[in-house]
C-alpha cells in the first residue's frame, strides 16, 4: 500500500510539474497582448501572503469591482479580468510573476500594484517592454517621471508631498513647537523622512528635534518611543504598518508624554489602527484623507458611499467595510476603468497610456468633494488634492480647505 | 534449579541482517549465567533481542510468560534490567538522579529510600559522589553506577553486557566481588556477557558459548573452564 | 537619568515578553533535544483560539485555560501525527518539518482570522499602578513568567516525570531500559511546551496585538535570549532574555542608530557563545572517557 | 588471541549527521550520457521555451547553484546554515556595485562577487568553527537578519541605494551572436551552472571531499588522520559562500534589481528546503531542490491562492515523509524498484 500511494503521489508531483511546463502561451497573432473581442486581461501583485498580507484587501476589492463591472455587461462589451498574484513583498517574486503575467498570460496593462520595492524592481522591465504599469498602489514620488519612465503612473499622493502637509501645518499653526518622527525602516518610510525634513526647510534643525525607526520585526516599540519622548517634541509623526503604529500611539499616551499626533495616511485606518490602540487614546490625532472615510457617519446618505456599501456587501462580502483599503482598491478599479472606456476600441498599448494621460476633472464617488483625478502627459500624479482630518475619538472630522491639486 | 529465563529459537536482526541464527539459552533461577564468545558472536545482540530494542523472531520466555513482543518498557516493569554495553549513563544527571531513574517503575516509596541506601552500601564512591554530574565519574565508577541503577528497578533478572570493558584490573574484581554478593544476598538471577571468559566463567554457574550467532556448546561453568578443545578454540586463553 | 531609568524598565518588560517565548522553548529543548521555531506560530494559533472564544463570550480566565489545555493537546498531537515519522530522520528533515508547521500555522490563521490587527484583552486592570514606567499588564506578564519559571523549575527538578523528561533528552534508550515510555515523554515535552507557548501567547498578543506575523520578531528574541543564557536551562532562559531586552535598549539609546540594534544584539550574543559555547548559564555535559 | 577487548561490531544502524554520501542514479558510462543528453537539452531549451519559461529555468539554475553551495556547507560538512541568504545577497550587491561604481563588465564582476563571498566565507568560518549544531545555526541566522539591516544603513546608502535598491543593467549579447538578452542570460547563467556543478563533482570525489566528508561523520577520527579541522571547515565555508555569492550575482543580472527586501531571511530557509527536499549531499538533488522552490509556490496559489502557504507546506511535509532522502533519493528508489519490474533486467 505505501508502495502504490508513494509513487501516486510522485506521479501526482510530476504531473503538476509538466502542466506546469507545457501550459502553452496562446496570444493572437498582430493584436494587442490581453485584448480580444469579448476580454480584456490586466494583471497585478499583491501580498496575500507575508507580513504585508494586511493589506491585501485592496487587492481583492479590485478583482471584485472588475467581477461587478463584468456582471453589468463589461467595458464597450468586453470583460475585464484582473488576475491578482501573491509576490509576498519580495521584489524577485514580483518580477517572476510579473513576467509571467506580461510574457505568458499576456496582460494588456499592470493595474494597481503593491508597495514600493515591487514596483522599483519591474520598474525598468515594464518601461523598456512598453507595458503600461498603471495606478500603483505606492506613494513614492519616482512613479511621477513620464519623460524618463513612460510607462508608470502611480495614483496616491506622493509620500513626501504628504508628510510636508504636516510639516507646514506645524509650522504655520505652532510655530513655537517642536517635532519628531517615527518611522519604518523601509523605502516608503524613508520617503516621509525625506518629505517631512523638506517641508521644514531651512527651519529642519529649529524643528525637528527627535526621529527614531523601527523594523517590521520589532516585538515593540516602547524603547523608540521612550528615546523620543526624551526629545520633549510637542509632535510626532508616525508612519508605518498598522501593528507598531497602534503600539506607538499607545506606548506614547500611556507613557504620560501625550504628543500631539500625526499619522501618514495609508495607516488611518479606524478599525485597523485606530480601534487596537484604544479609541481615547487616538483622540486629537491628524492625519489627510483624499477619499471619504467608510466609518463616518456623515456620509451615511451619501449616494456615492451607498454605491460602495452596495458593492462591498454584493460582491465582496469577505471585506470588511471599515478597512478604507477597501475603498482605495474600488477608486483604484474605477480610475482604471475610464481609462478604458476612454479608450474605446482602441485599446492598444499607446492608447491606454495616452488615455491614463488624459483624464480630466475625474470625480469618483468615494474621493472626498472637491478631490478630483487630473492627469496630462507631463503629470503622471492622479490625486494631488487632499484635506486635513482630525480623529475626534469617534471618527475623523475633515477640517481646513482642500491643499494641493 | 528452575529456569527463570528461556530462548527457543530466537532470532535477531539489525534492518536485512540477521545477526543471531535461533539460539537456545535458559538462565537459571538464583543463578548467574555466562554468554561467551568471540567478538561479533551475537552477545550483545542476545541482551538485546531479551529486551527487545532489536527486533527478533521466536521465544522468549520469562518466568514462565512469553516477553517476546512487549515494549522494552514492560519488559522492565516485568523484572528485568538490562546494563547495556558503553553502560547507558545519563552523563548530564547526577549520580542521585540517575538511581533514581532507575527505580522509575517502582512505586514502592519507602522501599525505594531503603535500597538508595543499600546501593551506597554496595558502592561506597557512588555515596561520595552523589550530587556530582554522572559523566565527571571515572570509568569503574560510571559501570558501578549503571549496575546500581539497573538494581534500582528491583529486578529479578540481570542482564550485564560487558562491565569488565575498559576498567583496571583491580576495579573489575572489586566489580565482580560485589555482583557475586548482590546474586547471593538479594538472589537476583544474571546473564553475563563478557569477553574475559576466564573472569566470567569464575562466577557463573553456566556457560553458554556463541560463535557467529550460533550456540555452539554450554554446559556447567565448571566443566567448560576444564576443557581444553573449547578453551582453546573459543576462549583463547 | 531619566530616560535610563526608563528603558530599564521597558528593556525589563521586553525581556519577560522574550523569556516566556523563550521558556517554551527550553520546555521542548528539555525534552527532545529539538529546537522548534514553529513554537512562536503555535503560541500564535493558541491565542486565535483564546480570542475566538473570547469573542463568544467565553469569560477571560476560562477562556485562558481552555485554551491551554487545548493547546496541550495540539501539542501532543503535533508530535504523534507529524514529529514522529520523522523521528529517526537527520535534524535537517526534522527542521524542515519544523518549517513546515510554521507556514501551514500562519497561512491557516491568516485565512481563518484574518491578517488585519485584533485587540486581545490583559486580565489585568488598565489603570497604571506603579507611574508610567510600566504599565500593570507588563507588571503582570514578568509575575506569570516567574510562576512559570518556577513551576517549570520544580516540575523538572523534583518530580519524577521532570526527572523521567530530562532524562529522555539525553539519552532515549537508556530511558527504555529503565522503562519509561519514552513516546509519551516525548509528546507530554510537546504538549508541556505547547501549553507554556499558549501563556506566552496570550501575554504577548494584548501588548504588540494579535495578527499571524504577531511572533516573527518575539520569537527571534526568545530564541536568542534562550541561547544567551543557555537553552537547557529555564532560569539561564529567562535571566538571558530579560539581559536581551535590556542591553538591546541601552544599545539603541547610548551607543548605535535603533536600526541596528538587533543586528549588534545578535554579534554580541555570537561573541559570548565564542567564549560560553553553552551559554552564560547553561551545563557543559563532561564526558569523560 | 588475547584478552584484550574491543567492542562487540554489532551496533545499531545509527543515521549519520546528513545523510548517506553520494547516492547515484546512475553509474559510469550511462551517467555521462544522460549529463551529455541533459546538457544538450539545456542549450535547445531557450529556443523552445517562451520567454516566461526561459526566466524562470534561469531561476531554476541560479536557485540550483545557491542550494549547490548551501548543500556542499551542509550536506558535505554537516554544518547547518540559515544565513545563506546573506551570500546571496552579498554577491548580488557585490555584481551591482562592481558594475555601478567601478564599471566592470559582467563577465568579470560574477568571478569578482563570488571571491569576495569566499573571502568573506571563510572569514566567518574561523569564528563559526567554534560554535556547533544549533549554536552554528543561531550564528548564521544572525548574519542573515544583519546583512539587509546593514544594506538599508543610512552611512553606506551611497553605494548599497539604501531601501531603494539598484537596478542593474542586463549583460550585453556579444555581438553578432542571433540571441535575445533574454536567451543570453540564460546561456551565461547555464556555462556557468555547468562549469560549478563540474566543480563540485570532482570537488566532493577528490581527497578535499573525502576531508570534508570524514569532517562531518567524524571530526575527531578525521583529525587524528592529520586532516586540520579548523582550515578545512573553514574552507568549505568559503566554498559553499562563493557558490551562494555566484548565485547571488547571477541573480542580479537576470532580476536586474537588487534592494535590501530581496534577501529577507526568509529566502535562506528557502535554500534550506531546496536542499533538503532535493537530498542533502548529493550533487543533482541541487537540481531537483531548485525545481521545488521555484515551482511549487507558483503550483500551490493555483491551488488555494487564500491558503497558498499551507499548500505549500503540506507539498513539503509530503516529500519528507515520502522521500526522506529528499527527491533524489526517492527518484532513485523508484528507478530501482522499476528496475526490479522489468523483466529480464
Amino acid at each position: 500500500m505505501t508502495n502504490l500511494s508513494r509513487r501516486t503521489v510522485l506521479a501526482g508531483l510530476a504531473g503538476a510539474s509538466a502542466t506546469a511546463l507545457a501550459a502553452p502561451h496562446v496570444r493572437p497573432a498582430g493584436a494587442t497582448p490581453g485584448v480580444t473581442d469579448t476580454e480584456i486581461l490586466l494583471g497585478q501583485t499583491m501580498p496575500y501572503s507575508g507580513g504585508a498580507s494586511g493589506y491585501a484587501d485592496w487587492g481583492r476589492a479590485e478583482v471584485a469591482y472588475f467581477e461587478m463591472i463584468n456582471a453589468q455587461g463589461g467595458i464597450n462589451g468586453r470583460h475585464v479580468r484582473l488576475i491578482s498574484l501573491d509576490d509576498g513583498l519580495s521584489p524577485p517574486k514580483t518580477v517572476e510573476q510579473t513576467r509571467r503575467m506580461v510574457e505568458r498570460d499576456g496582460v494588456l496593462a499592470l493595474f494597481g500594484s503593491f508597495a514600493t520595492s515591487p514596483n522599483s524592481a519591474i520598474h525598468r522591465y515594464v518601461n523598456s517592454r512598453g507595458v503600461p504599469h498603471l495606478f500603483l498602489a505606492s506613494g513614492a514620488s519616482k512613479w511621477a517621471d513620464p519623460e524618463n519612465y513612460p510607462w508608470t503612473m502611480g495614483w496616491l499622493p506622493d509620500y513626501p508631498t504628504e508628510a510636508k502637509v504636516y510639516a507646514q501645518y506645524i509650522m504655520e499653526n505652532d510655530p513655537d513647537a517642536t517635532a519628531s518622527i517615527f518611522y519604518q525602516n523601509d523605502d516608503g518610510g524613508r520617503d516621509f523622512y525625506e518629505g517631512f525634513k523638506a517641508g521644514f526647510g531651512d527651519q529642519v534643525d529649529r524643528y525637528l528635534v527627535g526621529e527614531q525607526t523601527f523594523e517590521a520585526t520589532d516585538p515593540t516599540v516602547d524603547a523608540q518611543i521612550a528615546n523620543l519622548q526624551q526629545s520633549g517634541a510637542n509632535y510626532l509623526f508616525i508612519i508605518g504598518q498598522p501593528r507598531t503604529m497602534a503600539q506607538a500611539i499607545r506606548g506614547s499616551y500611556d507613557s504620560g508624554w501625550r504628543p500631539n499626533l500625526m499619522i501618514n495616511a495609508g495607516s488611518a485606518s479606524v478599525s485597523g489602527t485606530l480601534e487596537p490602540a484604544g479609541l481615547d487614546k487616538a483622540a486629537g490625532i491628524m492625519s489627510v484623507a483624499f477619499v471619504k472615510d467608510p466609518t463616518d457617519d456623515t456620509w451615511a446618505d451619501d449616494p456615492g458611499f451607498l454605491a460602495w456599501s452596495a458593492f462591498m456587501d454584493e460582491w465582496f462580502p469577505k471585506g470588511r467595510k471599515s478597512d478604507v483599503n477597501t475603498v482605495y482598491g474600488y477608486c483604484m478599479a474605477q480610475t482604471m476603468e475610464q481609462v478604458l472606456r476612454q479608450c474605446g476600441d482602441d485599446l492598444s498599448r499607446e492608447n491606454v497610456m495616452a488615455q491614463a494621460a488624459n483624464l480630466r476633472d475625474l470625480a469618483l464617488p468615494m474621493l472626498l468633494p472637491g478631490v478630483t483625478i487630473n492627469t496630462a502627459p507631463d503629470d503622471y500624479r492622479p490625486i494631488e488634492a487632499m484635506r486635513l482630518q482630525r480623529f475626534n475619538g469617534a471618527k475623523w472630522e475633515l477640517f481646513g480647505d482642500t491643499i494641493g491639486g | 534449579m528452575d529456569t527463570i529465563l528461556q530462548t527457543r529459537d530466537l532470532h535477531a536482526s539489525y534492518g536485512a541482517v540477521e545477526a543471531i541464527h535461533g539460539i537456545n539459552i535458559s538462565v537459571a533461577n538464583g543463578g548467574i549465567t555466562a554468554l561467551l564468545g568471540a567478538n561479533g558472536a551475537g552477545k550483545t545482540t542476545t541482551l538485546r533481542s531479551i529486551c527487545q530494542t532489536v527486533s527478533t523472531r521466536g521465544e522468549i520466555e520469562f518466568e514462565g510468560e512469553r516477553i517476546d513482543g512487549l515494549s522494552t518498557e514492560a519488559i522492565v516493569r516485568a523484572g528485568i534490567a538490562h546494563v547495556p554495553d558503553g553502560r547507558g549513563t545519563f552523563l548530564g544527571l547526577s549520580v542521585e538522579e540517575n538511581l533514581r531513574l532507575g527505580a522509575y517503575t517502582r512505586i514502592d516509596t519507602q522501599n525505594i529510600a531503603r535500597d538508595f541506601d543499600r546501593m551506597y552500601d554496595y558502592f561506597p564512591r557512588l555515596k561520595e559522589r552523589r550530587t556530582q554530574q554522572a559523566g565527571t565519574l571515572s570509568g569503574g565508577e560510571q559501570q558501578m553506577l549503571a549496575i546500581a541503577r539497573a538494581l534500582m528497578s528491583h529486578p529479578r533478572l540481570l542482564l550485564l553486557d560487558e562491565p569488565s570493558f575498559g576498567l583496571a584490573p583491580i576495579i573489575v574484581q572489586e566489580l565482580f566481588r560485589i555482583m557475586q554478593e548482590i546474586n547471593v544476598d538479594r538472589g537476583v538471577s544474571m546473564l553475563l556477557v563478557e569477553q574475559n571468559a576466564k573472569l566470567a566463567l569464575d562466577v557463573a554457574d553456566t556457560a553458554f558459548l556463541m560463535e557467529t550467532g550460533e550456540i555452539v556448546t554450554s554446559g556447567d561453568a565448571a566443566i567448560v573452564k576444564e576443557d581444553e578443545t573449547v578453551r582453546r578454540a573459543y576462549l583463547g586463553y | 537619568m531619566d530616560l535610563f531609568i526608563h528603558q530599564l524598565f521597558t528593556g525589563l518588560s521586553n525581556g519577560a515578553i522574550y523569556a516566556s517565548m523563550a521558556l517554551a522553548i527550553v520546555m521542548i529543548f528539555r525534552t527532545t533535544n529539538l529546537k522548534n521555531f514553529a513554537q512562536g506560530e503555535m503560541a500564535m494559533f493558541s491565542a486565535f483560539i483564546a480570542w475566538w472564544m473570547l469573542g463568544l463570550g467565553v469569560p477571560y480566565w476560562i477562556a485562558f485555560f481552555i485554551t491551554i489545555a487545548v493547546s496541550f493537546v495540539i501539542g501532543v498531537l503535533a508530535e504523534r501525527i507529524l514529529i514522529r515519522p520523522v523521528m529517526n530522520a537527520p535534524l535537517l528533515s526534522i527542521l524542515i518539518v519544523f518549517f513546515g508547521i510554521f507556514v501551514i500555522l500562519h497561512s491557516l490563521a491568516g485565512w481563518i482570522f484574518g491578517y488585519e490587527v485584533k485587540v486581545f484583552p490583559s486580565p489585568f486592570p488598565e489603570e497604571a499602578v506603579f507611574g508610567t514606567y510600566i504599565t500593570n499588564h507588563e507588571l503582570g506578564t514578568i509575575a506569570i513568567v516567574g510562576a512559570m519559571l518556577l513551576a517549570i523549575y520544580a516540575f523538572l527538578n523534583f518530580t519524577k516525570t521532570g526527572l523521567a523528561m530530562r532524562g529522555v533528552a539525553e539519552n532515549q534508550a537508556s530511558c527504555k531500559l529503565v522503562g519509561i515510555n519514552v513516546n509519551w515523554m516525548l509528546g507530554l515535552g510537546w504538549g508541556l511546551a505547547a501549553a507554556i507557548g499558549a501563556v506566552a501567547g496570550m501575554l504577548i498578543a494584548p501588548v504588540v496585538y494579535l495578527d499571524p506575523s504577531m511572533m516573527s520578531g518575539v520569537l527571534i528574541y526568545g530564541f536568542a535570549g534562550a541561547i544567551l543564557g543557555g537553552i537547557d536551562n529555564p532560569w539561564g532562559a529567562v535571566v538571558g532574555s530579560l539581559i536581551l531586552g535590556v542591553v538591546e535598549n541601552l544599545l539603541g539609546t547610548y551607543v548605535i542608530e535603533t536600526e541596528l540594534r538587533l543586528s549588534v544584539a545578535l554579534v554580541l550574543i555570537i561573541a559570548i557563545l565564542l567564549i560560553r559555547p553553552n551559554g552564560i548559564f547553561g551545563r557543559t555535559i563532561v564526558s569523560r572517557v | 588471541m588475547s584478552t584484550a577487548t574491543i567492542n562487540p561490531v554489532l551496533e545499531p544502524v545509527k543515521a549519520p549527521p546528513g545523510y548517506v554520501a553520494n547516492r547515484a542514479i546512475l553509474t559510469g558510462g550511462s551517467r555521462q550520457v544522460t549529463v551529455l543528453a541533459l546538457i544538450a537539452v539545456a542549450i535547445v531549451l531557450p529556443f523552445v521555451l517562451g520567454e516566461y519559461r526561459l526566466f524562470q529555468a534561469t531561476q531554476v539554475l541560479i536557485f540550483a547553484v545557491a542550494i549547490l553551495g548551501l548543500n556542499i556547507l551542509t550536506g558535505y560538512n554537516g554544518q547547518i546554515s540559515v544565513g545563506h541568504s546573506a551570500f546571496l545577497a552579498m554577491g548580488a550587491y557585490a555584481t551591482a556595485i562592481l558594475g555601478i561604481e567601478f564599471g566592470m563588465p559582467y563577465w568579470l564582476a560574477i568571478p569578482t562577487s563570488g571571491l569576495i563571498c569566499l573571502g568573506f566565507g571563510f572569514l566567518f568560518g574561523f569564528p563559526a568553527l567554534r560554535l556547533q549544531g544549533f549554536y552554528l545555526a543561531l550564528a548564521t541566522f544572525s548574519l542573515a537578519v544583519a546583512l539587509p539591516q546593514l544594506l538599508r544603513y543610512k552611512g553606506i546608502e551611497q553605494w548599497t541605494g539604501g531601501v531603494q535598491g539598484l537596478f542593474v543593467d542586463k549583460p550585453a549579447v556579444p555581438a553578432g551572436l542571433p540571441v535575445t538578452p533574454d536567451q543570453w542570460i540564460y546561456f551565461v547563467t547555464l556555462f556557468v551552472t555547468i562549469a560549478l556543478f563540474w566543480a563540485a563533482w570532482n570537488l566532493v570525489r577528490g581527497p578535499v571531499g573525502r576531508a570534508v566528508i570524514a569532517l562531518r561523520d567524524h571530526e575527531v577520527a578525521a583529525e587524528v588522520m592529520g586532516i586540520r579541522a579548523s582550515i578545512f571547515k573553514s574552507l568549505t565555508f568559503g566554498v559553499s559562500a562563493m557558490y551562494t555569492g555566484i548565485a547571488g550575482s547571477l541573480s542580479a543580472l537576470s532580476i536586474q534589481f537588487v534592494a535590501p527586501d530581496s534577501f529577507h531571511m526568509f529566502v535562506s530557509v528557502t535554500l534550506l528546503v531546496g536542499a533538503v527536499v532535493g537530498g542533502v549531499a548529493t550533487i543533482w538533488g541541487a537540481f531537483l531542490g531548485a525545481l521545488f522552490v521555484v515551482f511549487i509556490p507558483n503550483v500551490a496559489e493555483q491551488i488555494s491562492s487564500n491558503a497558498t502557504w499551507a499548500v505549500y507546506g503540506a507539498f513539503l511535509l509530503l516529500v519528507i515523509y515520502l522521500m526522506p532522502n529528499g527527491m533524489a533519493g526517492g527518484l532513485e528508489d523508484l528507478f530501482r524498484r522499476l528496475r526490479a519490474r522489468a523483466p529480464g533486467r
